[in-house]
């Protein structure tokens, strides 16, 4: 980096523009981007060391800490591992409630992002009423599980309790507002608006085989017409039982990728409904015994679920003891937060600078832990 | 002597009254957005707070350049009051021609431009760099409007263009030449920097631009400096277009009414890039410039 | 598309693996020599198997080894294939994947602030989650927080009695 | 800086305005951020209480410490609350910055927050919900307006002590004046 002509911005860890706690150092010349390197790790609380000191049963509530924007995801793959590894048969109808709750969680999560890269162009009418649909979401938890954000309600075994039949009635009528209001006022101001259409098009444009060969999922390489979707791939819980599609674009570039997130959300509606109408009776949590004594033989498995971002994934060993031998977190925006700010970023205008790292969906605690 | 007095004290009163306008305008601006994001907003006069609290505390100063800067920035734009005629009140607005206003305004911005460089954040630096584009972008439409309103009506002050305008409202230049009143509301837009034409203040680009290293007292004078700015490109475009006013309070209120419309317009869009934006002025707007500026000539 | 069977089979054929298991419908994992897991990795990308999940590190500390677990996807065969070795805990270094893979680089520097593991061929294996860290890498087993944090940090207490004892 | 906080009438307006408009610093340093934007925006509307974000710390009078620090946060913590201007405010949220909260027992974390920086309120909950942060933060305006908010000066007095507290943690820290 030269002195005289090129300076240097850190778009640090106290940004208006940076999604979360995490720093990009880039230099620049003119108004372009020449070289950028992550500055992660402001997040970093030691998970995986915390996980190893607490019982199988107390990580149920600190596993869906670590990423905010959707907790659900960790404590569903915590409890996969664990029945993974134990070999332990879920009730259909917990199945069936946990794809409910994770469709929910999508849709609370694509409106987020949705809101949050509005905010990044400028648009904050859209960043407001799309944290106000969100709240119409959590209010929905709150029912369900009691808790706004960080619900503990997956557990190894199955789910906490079960859902009553007016909050299933809740739900659809939830479901129907959103569909015939909340997201064709989105639609008007957003996806309508050229001035959206032109601050997105042709930007952070990542192609299939450049996200392939870094490990990214998710809405980035669904942007470039490749339908991956681990829903569809190795199905879990009750999705085998449903039928949805799955959205993709065609030259994967931020447009391409805020399209998917609608579109995602659209689909998630299709599975909630169906969903619901198909739920069968039963009980809701396999009998594994006393919760302050789960025991699992020794044993290892990597699971993974379709995110928001991508694939999610745990790799978890247990010694046969009452506690977690270790326990990897592979967040869905590993790749792109660390390597592909160094590797995509370089040649963006500074004004995209935002825009790029928001619609990658780069979630800093994921690569932090 | 006793009329220097007079003269003194009929410019503190303009000044005043200005900036409490200003402010009364971006409290209302604040409310309309608001209520568009279905929310309350703040009161109509938070901006009176927000300016108050920020003469009370503390500043950093990062040397004589910087302080410079922000005291250039509102003197530039109080002298351009004097040019200006608000409804009755006109100080030296006889002599007060189109040319000598957008001189003034230059200065006003080359002032603030001077006090971030001085405040060395690269942020900073490249708001400024961004207001100054921008500026250039919306220069030249607007240049041609005026230079076609000065050959029309052969003066090129604003007083003789305003009484031009005198009698019925029909004869208004909004209705005389609807394009020039539209292609001059854009260019407002981009002059007093709102959406979606505000790349230089953006948040999440660069830190809110320019004003990244003031805080305390400059903010203030620069809250200032922005008010007065509204009050002024507004009143330029009211007494072009809009036939000016021979009382005060109806002044303000076509003021207001410019003022709400741009606000709406723009809560709605999101921002341009600098080079979009530039792009924008010189194809659109420049066009129908030329085009209502050779309907005239011929 | 071949099923868990075949791809275990067409690993045997051109490597010999210490262990080859079906953990469940979708998913192996087989254990490698040290020096074979390169080329397993290499054969792997080009039989389809391109998407690198991650690379995981577990610290035995009782046999005294680290196991390096990389896990792989084939988007066409839909596997999760886990490729396991074993490496000495004290000198702890490894052949890096970086040619194979570049975004190995970053799972490697992770892996290396963690559990102190050195990848051969990486050279910028800096800091990168942590901030001038002195003590042993935290996620050894033998590195106790609780002590750490006793010694580093002071936990508020609550008129004499600690909140944790 | 200048110390002499002249305890005049003219202080009181100022805290008086300083209660009506205060400018939050959009900084999520932990989890609990995720809980800032309902407030901020359509549903909770913190700015009906002249509360609204302030892009930089120049501008900013209020530092919100939304949930755990790690050491690495700690660091640009302290430079941006030096960058602030007085009369600023740190307010903690939620159980981690009050004891360590969940986070009790990691090593990257720090356990107590007004070991470290001034703080003039905590907002308890493991993420407070909005109405938690509205109620927390109208408290806030009463404390300046009656002008009981002076962790700034707090911060001046006992300046030793926090540094060496904050050197112990991070070693080496750059400070501005």
């Amino acid at each position: 980096m030269d002195k005289n002509t090129q300076t240097e911005i850190f778009f640090g860890p106290n940004h208006p523009g940076v999604p979360g706690n995490y720093g990009i150092n880039y230099q620049f010349e003119g108004d372009t981007v020449t070289s950028a390197r992550a500055n992660a790790g402001h997040l970093h609380r030691g998970f995986e060391k915390l996980m190893e000191e607490r019982i199988w049963i107390k990580n149920t509530a600190l596993v869906p800490r670590i990423c905010v924007e959707e907790p659900d995801i960790n404590e569903m793959v915590y409890a996969m591992g664990f029945e993974a590894i134990g070999e332990i048969e879920v009730p259909r109808r917990a199945d069936y409630i946990r794809s409910i709750i994770l469709e929910l969680a999508r849709i609370q999560g694509h409106i987020f992002s949705i809101g949050g890269n509005a905010a990044g162009i400028g648009q904050y009418t859209v960043m407001h009423w799309g944290t106000l649909t969100r709240d119409y979401l959590l209010d929905i938890f709150e029912e369900i599980t009691g808790a706004r954000v960080y619900h503990i309600y997956i557990r190894p075994g199955g789910v906490r309790q079960d859902i009553e039949a007016e909050t299933f009635a809740k739900i659809l009528d939830l479901m129907d507002e959103l569909e015939n209001e909340r997201f064709p006022d989105l639609e008007k101001a957003l996806f309508e608006n050229p001035n959206a259409q032109k601050r997105w098009q042709g930007k952070a444009v990542i192609t299939k085989e450049e996200a392939i060969e870094m490990g990214a999922t998710g809405p980035v390489l669904r942007a470039n017409g490749v339908p991956h979707d681990l829903r569809k791939m190795m199905p879990y819980a009750a999705y085998d039982d449903v039928e949805f599609e799955v959205p993709t674009g065609k030259n994967g570039d931020a447009w391409d990728r805020i399209k998917i997130a609608r579109d995602d959300m659209l689909q998630s509606i299709k599975i909630i409904r169906q969903l619901i109408n198909k739920i069968p009776d039963g009980p809701v949590q396999a009998d594994l015994g006393n919760g302050l004594k789960y025991r699992i033989p020794k044993g290892d498995a990597y699971v993974k679920i379709e995110s928001k971002r991508g694939e999610y994934g745990y790799y978890m060993v247990s010694d046969g003891s009452l506690k977690p031998y270790r326990v990897h977190v592979r967040g869905a925006s590993t790749p792109l937060g660390l390597y592909g700010v160094r590797e995509f970023l370089p040649g963006t205008r500074i004004a995209d600078v935002p825009v790029w790292a928001k619609s990658l969906g780069i979630c800093p605690p994921e690569f932090d832990r | 002597m006793i009329d220097l007095i007079y003269k003194i004290g009929h410019f503190l009163l303009i000044t005043i009254f200005t900036m409490a306008l200003g402010l009364l305008f971006m409290g209302i601006a604040r409310k309309i957005v608001a209520r568009i994001q279905k929310r309350y907003g703040p009161p109509i006069y938070q901006p009176y707070l927000d300016v108050l609290k920020l003469f009370g505390k503390n500043a950093i100063t990062h040397g004589f350049i910087f302080d410079f800067g922000a005291v250039m920035a509102l003197g530039g734009v109080i002298t351009t009051l004097f040019f200006i005629p608000l409804g009755s009140w006109q100080l030296y607005s006889m002599e007060g021609t189109v040319l000598l206003i957008i001189y003034l305004l230059a200065v006003a911005s080359l002032g603030m431009a001077m006090g971030t460089v001085g405040s060395g954040n690269p942020q900073a630096s490249v708001g400024i760099s961004r207001a100054l584009t921008q500026m250039l972008g919306y220069e030249l439409p607007y240049l041609v409007i005026l230079f076609a309103l000065i050959f029309r009506y052969q003066t090129s002050s604003i007083w003789g263009l305003m009484q031009a305008q005198a009698g019925s409202f029909l004869n208004w230049n909004l209705f005389a030449y609807p394009l020039m009143a539209l292609v001059a509301f854009v260019v407002l837009i981009g002059m007093m920097g709102k959406k979606p034409f505000d790349a230089m203040i953006a948040p999440s680009e660069i830190g809110s631009g320019p004003v990244v290293e003031s805080g305390g007292k400059y903010l203030g004078m620069l809250l200032l400096q922005k008010s007065i700015t509204i009050i002024i490109e507004l009143a330029l475009y009211v007494n072009l277009f809009l036939g000016g006013a021979d009382n005060i309070f109806s002044f303000s209120f076509k003021m207001l009414i410019v003022w709400v419309l741009a606000t709406m317009f723009g809560s709605l869009f999101p921002r341009f890039r600098i080079e979009d934006g530039v792009k924008f002025f010189w194809k659109w707007p420049l066009g129908i410039a030329i085009l209502q500026a050779l309907y005239i000539i011929i | 598309m071949r099923n868990e069977k075949d791809l275990l089979q067409l690993m045997n054929a051109h490597f010999n693996p210490l262990k080859l298991e079906i953990k469940r419908e979708q998913n192996v994992s087989l254990e490698f020599e040290k020096e074979e897991l390169i080329q397993a990795l290499s054969f792997l990308k080009s039989h389809s198997y391109k998407h690198l999940s991650t690379i995981s590190c577990v610290d035995w500390l009782e046999e005294g080894e680290f196991e390096l677990v990389y896990h792989l996807f084939s988007y066409t065969d839909l596997i999760n294939i886990s490729l396991k070795t074993r490496i000495e805990r004290e000198p702890g270094i490894f052949q890096t994947a970086k040619e194979i893979w570049p975004v190995a680089e970053f799972y490697e520097r992770d892996i290396h602030d963690f559990f102190g593991v050195k990848f051969k061929g990486n050279d910028n294996l800096e800091e990168l989650i942590l901030e001038n860290w002195q003590e042993i890498p935290p996620m050894r087993k033998d590195f106790d927080t609780r002590k750490f944090v006793n010694d580093k940090f002071e936990w508020r207490d609550y008129n004499g009695q600690k909140h944790t004892d | 800086m200048n110390n002499n906080f002249v305890k005049g009438s003219w202080q009181e307006i100022l805290d008086w305005a300083q209660n009506k408009s205060i400018n939050m610093l959009h900084y999520c340093t932990g989890c609990g951020a995720i809980e800032l934007p309902p407030t901020m925006t359509s549903r909770y509307d913190m700015s009906r209480f002249g509360i609204g974000p302030a892009a930089t710390p120049r501008q900013a009078d209020l530092l919100l410490v939304t949930g755990y620090l790690s050491t690495k946060t700690l660091r640009r913590l302290v430079y941006t609350y030096e960058q602030m201007q007085a009369p600023k405010f740190v307010v903690g949220f939620g159980s981690c910055t009050i004891n360590g909260g969940m986070y009790w027992d990691s090593y990257n974390t720090i356990k107590q927050l007004d070991k470290y920086l001034p703080v003039e309120m905590y907002i308890a909950g493991c993420m407070p919900r909005p109405e938690a942060i509205l109620d927390g933060l109208l408290k806030l305006k009463k404390m300046i307006a009656d002008g009981e908010a002076d962790g700034y000066q707090r911060y001046e007095e006992n300046k030793d002590f926090y540094h060496q507290n904050q050197e112990a943690v991070l070693g080496e820290v750059q400070r501005t004046q």
